[in-house]
């Protein structure tokens, strides 16, 4: 049997679409059973759709680049709503409809007992429905699209608690911030159709190379750098790099499934995906890819530092996320767009399995999410416990878990093109190295707090309220099988995904033709890669041994809890600065913020009340008013002086007359 | 070549008018005004929507022609038609009009008749000003709306309304005076005929066009309104019953936009392409320096019509690009979109405050909090204009201004990096607002005592949410019908009309 | 020799000075009557003149009306003022301002 | 050369006249110089062969007009004193504008006088009034007709605006009544009760009266 | 010699009906006084319908030794003057009753004005014009002063023929000066020609210049242009509110005919000069008219005020001194009669026995109360404003053709930029009527159908004019070039 391909793409997008209104109007009539029940299906229907269109086209051969409709027509110009199925978009249907299989099913479990169950899921089925165009456009305008349809789902799960007043000051922040970037993605756009005249992937690409060494009217910049730097400058917003990096801390503010679903797994990673897409242009520009790297590595490094520090344990896994986008973001500013995209996939599943199963923690523990109050959950909840610690020992990098491959592929495309003396080149393997041994620690900070050691959440403590005492005499207990199931399905690809794909990612076979790794890194990566081999040979290189050193430390302070006091003490200073963050929130919040609204109250106080208004408006209606009441009394009720004004108008006259007549 | 045994143009005009004027002779009975008005209201969209399926998108000039002596002794010509140009906002305009009657159904309690008449009258009116070939019954109606829109938002206003009112009436009025000097000057030069067309045919020095240019400039810019002549709007608006806000933004600022594509660009183009630097300034100051007002507005009204301000922004500035000899047809397609879209949008959004205003009885952004909670259905809606009016893509408003900054960076790049920033300032501002308002915990007792939203006004937001979204994702629809209006236009711009003595 | 500028410099004169005593009284309504009634008789002696030295009639046929028509105008005047005495109780021509501004 | 002087003569009067017409304190001064000033112009239009206007003028004018004002301002009590305040504050004022317009009148007369290049032939043989006469009833008969309707309507006005019809309170003889007067009608017979004396106090009353008080 | 009375027919009937209805009058019971009333209507009826059996198409009729001209203009005018006399006595005729007037003397004096018009309109010659006027003017007097016993009615009547009288040595005064300087003509066309024959023989024409400025301003008394308005808000202001409907509506008719016979018929060539002083003067009233009148409260006062503003626009119609300036300003006059009339019948319909409805104030929610008539006020105010579809637009539309069509660009800007300022103060009564709530109970005294329904019809007008105004501006166009 075989399903028409037309269909089946439509069938993939728009079956998460469907479920999503039907369960976002009719929700409530509907009940919460069927409602979950549709979009699962939806999302199954997706998933499955999917692993077909991977398979066809990997094996195949498939490819498919037309347009469903004329979106619209400008001039001579006509754009349209358009699908690209190839090897790219078909790899990055398969992680995107996995992972939010995975989270549909989860959510059931999750958010059992919420308010807005229905809301939920239309929300994260319309999430999948907007992943899904980005995903497969075709072009600019609907990657925007998708582009932006993510960040509003995600806003809108970010606020999902509208009572909560740092949800809904989250979700704010994370638009705004968000579209900063698209700020600087949007006029990406606009450069690239003002010179290419289109804005169709393909014709752009083949366009492009006329631009190769033009420049800005009226500056000296290379227009192709910064046309890539714009688009780049979306990518930031997007997938959270420095300085536009601050909302996604915030974003835990939603639900977990969202934190897995969106901040973890799939929207955060659309910018890198957004530039591996472009790679034909980005790779016309070294500047462009130098910032790349520096951004990433900033992100990979500095950011990954804050984790240690934190003691939210969606914070930690959030902080986490940041870093491994900047090493994605060093993978691309290497050139090594297909690595970036291959770390991208087991991130997208390791770093989901880690935000479901610390979301599986958190139901344990009733809805608390400081670690501080958790330790020696292990041997209560089980399969929590081993599936994240696959998630983590992937996360820090330990063969033979999926993250070895990816995060091995980068380290060795920094030192790659560090050796090539390209620029960057240092920054970038000074920083993925330094953070390897941050992602151990931080990684397995969070294991031994949590399911290590005392048992904390014991401890009494009031801040529940006083009718809620006692408690905790029900023992923390494993979640249900909604559940787990999903953790014990992403672990598994978490820990082997890596064994079957790191070859065909790093010769680019699996991506070819649709990514275009850069040159250098096409010429100097040519050996075949043989897994096992890499796994063997991963234990005489230094990485493993960096991670391994980072769980050892995390080790030492957790069994010696007053060495980390001590340090802290040590590094007073420094940890006041990590704990806010370098203070990034405190520019935007409490300078931009305020700065952007004195500015406003000024131009309105100023501007339109006092000078347009008060001095012109009102001021020229005044002057008339006061006009009248002075002519007014020209007319002072005496007949004489009404006479007199007669013979004066008579003299004004003649006077005149005289000038005539005598002119 | 099309079908116009009916004179569907009038008829699309004056159905409604009769229709107003019948309503107003219903009196005390406010169960028939009511009946009446919203029939009058709907055979004007049914007519309009024929006059939009009957169009030919490819045939260049004028569709629908009538043609008929009117005022002999003046040469004034009821003369109809519509082209690309205005093929849109006859039946945006029309739409629009069939929400507010139905959204005024239930919350107009005084004075039945006269209110509903008063917006049909609008509707005709409007549709006139669209419609008109003649400049002498373009201003005529042009004028006109201004009685019943000052009745409108004096009548029906909040407390400072008489303010308000007076205000509109007098800024607008100020413009179509000097704009009706300007008819008839160009009656005269262009040998004793009003037909706007003859204008485009008349050669004018570069004083002349200069001169012209500045009134017309006072005449549309206080409608659209741009910069620094805009500060009637946020009077107008938050004074102003629901239905007149959103006729008022949805529809009459259009009239300003449409004037300079009507009037403007064409009658002078010299004059234009010699000052679009002046005009793009303005506008991008409207754009910016207008949303950052907005964003510390504390009367939601205030806020939406400041935002309106700069979001017509977009449409001067698209309408005043030129790429050489040529307008930008990106930009200047792209502000056409901007003015359909912003009047589904700022009607929609006015609607939404209306629905607050209607429970709570205040439009301060600090009387509210946790609406969500109270009306999910509201808040769902309120949520996708809002999303609409920071410009999210998918939803209408992000296709004109799109189209704009594409057309902006084909120009100079600089008036591209200015507009855009209208995606972090709109949503600031929009978002901003609904969090205040929709989001949080409901903290006072009006608010907690809200119910959602009746079937009126439901009607009423799934029909503008339809068209954002229908014209969000699919915008040729709305754009097919433009395509050769648009490239007639740029092309009599293109040509210099320039008279050198 | 006596020509007709004589005359019509002389009636120029009456009329300036009718115009300085509509100007200097700005109180006397009664003089300003006056000052308008000098103010006709430089008409009618422009007319008279003119009538005369061009040898025709019609001026002072013209004259004729004006001096009918100022009869009947002095007659309804009369009465207003006499209604005015009777209404503000004397004349005080002051008190006759209750309409301006 | 009589003449001359006569003119010279009559236009001093005249001007002087004219003058205290407006310079004069006492208003009934200025009606009397007024009456001096038509008396005198009168003359000087019998100079210009108007003999029968010169007379009209005495007759109309003196007789009727100036009698009338003669008699209104005699009626109307005046306050000489406040009316001519701001006299001599608006004297130099007035003389100024008095002087400009004379200036500016005699300027134009003067260099540019009146050009008389056609004079129509009048038969002398025919006296003033007869000629005034035959064109009043022939080629001015419309305004006379309309004269007439003036006067008319100035009768008609100075009537309706100063004719009082018989109020109640005015006593009036009636002759027809009193003749037919009767007996009985003289003298009307009351009779009246005898007083009772009552006292009643009313406390309320008193009360009342008091607060009042 | 062309003693033909023919053309005068409707005037000798008027003078008739008029001397008839004294007599009646006299000796008639103070009960039946409403015959004159009756009569009144009936003379104007009389009239009217004379005026259209005496008219013949396309043939100017001479009578009287040709002092007496019936032309288009004339044929055309007298008809609306007899036609809104017919309306006026509609008006008033409830309110004479309640205020307890001189009814027979009201009726008769109405009657001498409007035959006063009826000359003036038809004048063909200098003493004619001037005695027309003084038959309208003394009317005047008399009507402003007959309301006897109140006080400002008899200073408003004072001050109006003192000015009056005034105004009319002036005119004389420039008469006299155009008799001499034209060798003795008095008729308007032997005016004319001589004027024609002076400037070919390149006479200089000081004094009739001279002349001229005198008879400006005498005209431009009657139009009341600044600064020879001073009497119009006081007369408005003074007068009762019948005889401030006289004032305000019809004899605009007469005097603009009056001014057109006289500048154009008789001084048309010395146009350029006249028309400079018509400008300074309608820029004068512009200002002042449109300016004073926000600050009014009374509403005849301003309504006084606003038709010193009008006036001035009609003065820039005559300043272009072109036909279509000319049938401009007679379709304006035309049209502002009309308006204005229909504001003083909503007026008059309001006040009753001792009460006047002339404070702004009292307007105050009358949409609330009589949205009919709130609604003919507004009709009328957006007349006087301007707006279309009114025909008060047209108006002044026809006035900014002729303006910019004969060059006076600038002065067209400055028109519009003033009406600016007028929609101020006629919006503000609008609002009174529209926005304000009641605070004293209104009261609509007339219950006479013929005047309400008169009153509508008048207010329908308006707007029907508005919409089609072909005819009456092809008629005023006819006026002119006949």
């Amino acid at each position: 049997m075989t399903i028409d391909n037309k269909f089946l793409y439509l069938a993939i997008i728009l079956s998460p679409l469907v479920s999503s209104i039907i369960v976002g109007f009719f929700g409530w009539l509907i009940g919460k059973k069927v409602s979950h029940s549709l979009a699962i299906l939806g999302v199954l229907i997706s998933t499955i759709g999917s692993y077909i269109v991977l398979y066809r086209v990997q094996f195949e051969g498939l490819y498919f680049n037309g347009i469903l409709y004329n979106w619209l027509t400008v001039g001579s110009q006509s754009f349209s709503v358009g699908l690209l199925v190839d090897k790219l978009s078909s790899v990055m249907l398969a992680v995107v409809t996995s992972v939010s299989l995975m989270v549909h099913i989860y959510t059931i479990g999750y958010m059992a007992e919420e308010e807005g169950y229905q809301r939920f899921f239309s929300y994260i089925s319309l999430f999948t429905f907007m992943m899904l165009m980005l995903v497969l456009s075709n072009n600019f305008v609907q990657l925007f699209f998708g582009w932006e349809g993510v960040g509003l789902v995600s806003y809108l799960l970010i606020g999902f608690y509208i009572k909560r007043e740092s949800a809904i000051f989250a979700n704010l922040k994370a638009f705004l911030i968000n579209r900063i970037g698209d700020f600087g993605f949007l006029l990406g756009i606009g450069l690239i159709l003002a010179y290419t005249g289109s804005l169709d992937y393909g014709v752009v690409f083949s366009h492009m190379s006329n631009f190769t060494h033009a420049i800005m009217p009226g500056t000296s910049w290379n227009l192709i750098t910064v046309i890539c730097l714009l688009l780049f400058m979306g990518a930031m917003g997007k997938s959270a790099q420095f300085p536009l990096h601050v909302w996604l801390p915030d974003s835990m503010e939603g639900p977990t499934p969202i934190s897995a679903l969106i901040h973890a797994a799939t929207m955060v990673t659309a910018g890198i995906f957004m530039v591996a897409r472009l790679s034909p242009i980005y790779n016309m520009s070294h500047t462009a890819l130098a910032v790349i790297i520096y951004a990433g590595g900033i992100n990979c490094l500095f950011l990954g530092v804050l984790g240690i520090v934190q003691n939210d344990i969606k914070r930690v896994v959030a902080y986490s996320t940041l870093s491994q986008l900047g090493y994605m973001a060093v993978a691309l500013g290497c050139g090594a767009y297909s690595v970036a995209i291959f770390h991208l996939m087991t991130h997208a599943f390791f770093k989901g399995l880690l935000f479901l199963a610390a979301g599986s923690v958190i139901i344990a523990m009733h809805h608390e999410q400081d670690m501080r109050k958790m330790g020696g959950l292990g041997k209560y909840m089980p399969i929590t416990y081993i599936t994240m610690l696959i998630g983590s020992l992937a996360l820090a990098g330990i063969p033979p878990f999926a993250g070895f491959f990816s995060k091995d592929m980068i380290l060795e495309s920094a030192e790659l093109v560090h050796k090539l003396g390209l620029p960057g080149g240092g920054f970038a393997v000074f920083t993925v190295y330094t953070s390897v041994i941050v992602t151990a620690i931080y990684s397995f900070r969070l294991i031994f707090m949590t399911f290590h050691g005392e048992e904390r959440f014991r401890h009494v403590d009031n801040h529940h309220g006083q009718d809620d005492h006692g408690h905790h005499a029900v023992e923390p207990e494993e979640s249900p099988w909604v559940v787990t199931l999903p953790l014990i399905l992403m672990a598994i690809p978490s820990a082997l995904v890596g064994w079957f794909a790191a070859s065909d990612f790093v010769s680019n076979k699996i991506l070819s033709g649709s990514v275009a790794n850069a040159g250098w890194f096409v010429t100097n990566m040519q050996e075949e890669i043989v897994p096992l081999k890499m796994v063997l040979e991963g234990f005489t290189h230094i990485p493993v041994y960096l991670a391994l050193a980072g769980i050892l430390i995390a080790w030492l302070f957790h069994k010696n809890p007053k060495w980390s006091d001590k340090l802290i003490k040590a590094i007073k200073p420094l940890y006041v600065i990590l704990m806010r963050n370098y203070y990034m929130d405190d520019l935007y919040i409490n300078l931009f913020a305020p700065i952007g609204r004195a500015f406003g109250r000024f131009l309105w106080t100023l501007g339109d009340m006092f000078l347009i208004d008060g001095l012109i408006v009102n001021g020229s209606a005044k002057i008339v008013d006061w006009y009248s009441k002075i002519l007014r009394k020209l007319q002072s009720g005496y007949v004489n002086t009404y006479a007199t004004f007669m013979i004066l108008g008579i003299i004004i006259l003649l006077t005149f007359c005289t000038r005539l007549i005598f002119a | 070549m099309t079908l116009n045994l009916l004179n569907l143009l009038s008829l699309t005009i004056w159905v409604p008018i009769i229709a107003g004027i019948v309503v107003l002779f219903a009196g005390k009975n406010d169960n028939l005004a009511r009946f009446i008005s919203i029939l009058g209201a709907i055979a004007g969209f049914i007519l309009s929507l024929i006059v939009y399926l009957q169009f030919d998108a490819n045939f260049s000039g004028v569709q629908f022609e009538e043609n008929y002596p009117w005022i002999q002794s003046l040469n004034i010509y009821y003369h109809l038609g519509v082209d690309g140009i205005s093929m849109p906002f006859l039946l945006l305009n029309n739409f629009i009009t069939v929400t507010v009657i139905i959204a005024g159904l239930k919350v107009i309690k005084s004075k039945v008749a006269l209110y509903n008449s008063m917006f049909l009258l609008m509707t005709g009116f409007m549709s006139a000003v669209f419609c008109a070939l003649d400049a002498m019954v373009f201003y005529v109606f042009f004028e006109a709306m201004l009685i019943p829109m000052y009745l409108i938002i004096g009548i029906w206003g909040s407390s400072n309304r008489v303010y308000a009112a007076l205000k509109f009436f007098l800024y607008t009025l100020l413009g179509s005076l000097l704009m009706l000097v300007v008819l008839i000057y160009l009656y005269y030069v262009s040998s004793d005929t009003f037909e706007i067309f003859a204008f485009y045919k008349t050669p004018l020095t570069m004083l002349a066009q200069v001169l012209i240019f500045i009134a017309f400039f006072f005449a549309f810019a206080v409608k659209v309104p741009m910069w620094p002549v805009h500060t009637w709007l946020p009077d107008a608006h938050p004074e102003a019953p629901t239905g007149g806000s959103m006729v008022l933004a949805a529809i009459t600022l259009k009239i300003g936009g449409y004037g300079i594509l009507r009037f403007m660009l064409p009658i002078v183009p010299d004059a234009a392409r010699a000052l679009s630097g002046v005009m793009i300034t303005l506008s991008l100051i409207a754009i910016v320096y207008i949303g950052f007002v907005s964003i510390v507005q504390k009367d939601m009204k205030r806020l939406v019509a400041y935002s309106s301000i700069s979001h017509m922004g977009f449409v001067t500035l698209g309408s005043f690009l030129f790429v050489g000899q040529y307008l930008n047809t990106w930009a200047l397609q792209g502000a056409i979109v901007q003015m359909i879209s912003h009047g589904f949008v700022s009607a929609a959004m006015f609607m939404c405050i209306g629905v607050m205003y209607d429970r709570v009885h205040s439009r301060n952004i600090a009387d509210y909090g946790g609406v969500a909670t109270k009306m999910p259905i509201f808040a769902a809606f309120f949520m996708l204009f809002s999303m609409a009016n920071s410009g999210l893509p998918g939803t209408s408003g992000f296709v004109g201004e799109f189209m704009v900054i594409m057309g902006s960076v084909q120009t100079k790049f600089i008036y591209a990096f200015f507009a855009a920033t209208i995606l972090i300032i709109g949503a600031a501002y929009t978002l901003w607002m609904y969090k205040r308002v929709v989001f949080g915990e409901v903290n006072n007792k009006h608010v907690a005592s809200m119910s959602d939203v009746n079937f009126a006004e439901f009607i009423v937001l799934f029909l503008l949410a339809f068209a954002v979204i229908a014209m969000g994702v699919y915008p040729e629809m709305f754009v097919a019908k433009m395509q050769t209006g648009v490239k007639d236009l740029v092309m009599e711009v293109a040509n210099t009309k320039l008279l050198i003595k | 020799m006596i020509g007709m500028n004589h005359f019509l410099i002389l009636s120029a004169i009456l009329f300036a000075i009718s115009i300085m005593g509509i100007f200097l009284n700005r109180k006397n309504i009664i003089v300003v009557l006056m000052a308008i009634e000098l103010m006709l008789l430089a008409v009618n002696f422009n007319f008279i003149t003119f009538s005369s030295f061009l040898h025709n009639i019609d001026g002072q046929i013209f004259v004729f009306f004006t001096l009918t028509v100022a009869a009947a105008e002095s007659a309804i005047g009369l009465a207003i003022l006499i209604l005015l005495f009777r209404n503000m109780r004397g004349v005080n021509v002051q008190d006759m301002t209750q309409l301006k501004e | 050369m009589l003449q001359t002087v006569f003119f010279y003569v009559f236009s001093v009067i005249l001007v002087i006249s004219a003058l205290q017409v407006i310079l004069a304190k006492n208003p009934i001064h200025s009606v009397l110089f007024l009456i001096l000033a038509f008396v005198t112009s009168s003359c000087l239009w019998i100079m210009l062969n108007v003999e029968f206007l010169a007379l009209t003028l005495i007759l109309v004018y003196v007789g009727a007009v100036m009698v009338l004002f003669l008699f209104v301002v005699m009626m109307l009590d005046i306050d000489i004193e406040t009316m001519r305040k701001g006299f001599w504050k608006n004297l130099p004022l007035a003389l100024c504008l008095g002087l400009v317009v004379l200036a500016e009148m005699v300027m134009v007369l003067v260099t540019k006088p009146v050009v008389v290049y056609q004079i129509t032939q009048t038969d002398n043989s025919i006296s003033n009034s007869n000629q005034l006469g035959w064109m009043l009833y022939t080629k001015y008969s419309y305004p006379v007709e309309l004269a007439s309707v003036i006067l008319l309507l100035g009768l008609v006005v100075a009537v309706a605006l100063t004719l009082r019809p018989s109020s109640k309170n005015a006593k009036y003889q009636n002759i027809a009544k009193q003749v037919a007067v009767s007996k009985t009608g003289r003298i009307e017979m009351v009779k009246m009760q005898a007083e009772k004396v009552e006292v009643i106090v009313d406390e309320k009353v008193g009360k009342d009266k008091e607060v009042s008080v | 010699m062309n003693i033909s009375l023919f053309a005068a027919i409707p005037e000798i009937f008027v003078t008739g009906m008029l001397v008839i209805m004294l007599l009646i009058d006299a000796f008639i019971d103070e009960k039946k006084k409403a015959v004159n009333t009756i009569w009144a209507i009936l003379t104007l009826i009389g009239g009217f319908v004379l005026q259209l059996y005496v008219f013949i198409p396309g043939k100017v009729q001479l009578a009287f030794n040709d002092m007496f001209i019936l032309d288009a203009m004339a044929c055309g005018m007298k008809l609306f003057t007899y036609l809104t006399g017919i309306i006026v006595v509609l008006y008033v005729k409830r309110y004479v009753d309640d205020k307890q007037l001189l009814k027979g003397e009201f009726y008769a004096i109405f009657l001498f004005a409007i035959l006063g018009m009826l000359v003036m309109i038809s004048a063909n010659n200098m003493l004619i014009l001037y005695v027309g006027l003084e038959l309208l003017s003394l009317a005047l007097y008399g009507l402003v002063a007959i309301d006897r016993d109140n006080v400002r009615s008899t200073e408003a009547a004072m001050k109006f023929f003192i000015l009056g009288a005034l105004s009319s040595g002036l005119l004389l005064y420039g008469i006299s000066f155009i008799y001499g300087a034209t060798n003795g003509h008095l008729q308007l066309e032997s005016v004319y020609a001589e004027i024609g024959a002076l400037m070919k023989g390149h006479v200089n024409n000081a004094s009739l210049v001279f002349g001229v400025v005198f008879v400006v301003a005498g005209l431009m008394f009657k139009l009341g242009l600044v600064p020879f308005h001073m009497w119009v808000p006081d007369v408005y202001e003074g007068s009762t509110l019948a005889v401030t409907t006289v004032i305000g509506t019809v004899t605009e008719l007469a005097a603009v005919v009056f001014v057109i016979r006289f500048l154009v018929g008789g001084l048309a060539l010395l146009g350029p000069q006249w028309s400079i002083m018509l400008s300074v003067l309608a820029f004068l009233s512009l200002i002042i008219g449109n300016i004073v009148a926000i600050a009014q409260t009374n509403i005849k006062r301003m309504l006084g005020y606003s038709a010193i503003s009008h006036m001035g626009f009609i003065a820039f119609g005559l300043m272009t001194t072109s036909v279509e300036g000319l049938s401009a300003v007679i379709f304006y006059v035309v049209t502002y009669v009309l308006t204005a009339l229909a504001g003083f019948g909503v007026l008059l319909m309001l006040s009753r026995d001792k009460y006047e409805c002339e404070k702004i104030d009292d307007l105050k929610g009358l949409n609330k109360s009589h949205p009919i008539y709130a609604g003919i006020l507004l009709l009328v105010m957006f007349s006087l404003a301007g707006i279309p579809p009114l025909v008060g637009f047209y108006a002044k539309l026809k006035i900014l053709e002729a303006l910019v069509a004969t060059g006076y660009i600038r002065s067209a800007i400055f028109a519009v930029v003033m009406s600016l300022i007028g929609a101020f103060f006629y919006l503000r009564i609008v609002k009174v009527m529209y926005f304000d709530e009641q605070d004293s109970e209104i009261i609509v005294a007339d219950n006479c159908i013929l005047g309400r329904s008169a009153l509508v019809l008048n207010g329908l007008a308006l707007l029907v004019l508005g919409v089609v105004p072909q005819q009456l501006m092809v008629a005023c166009l006819r006026f002119i070039t006949g």
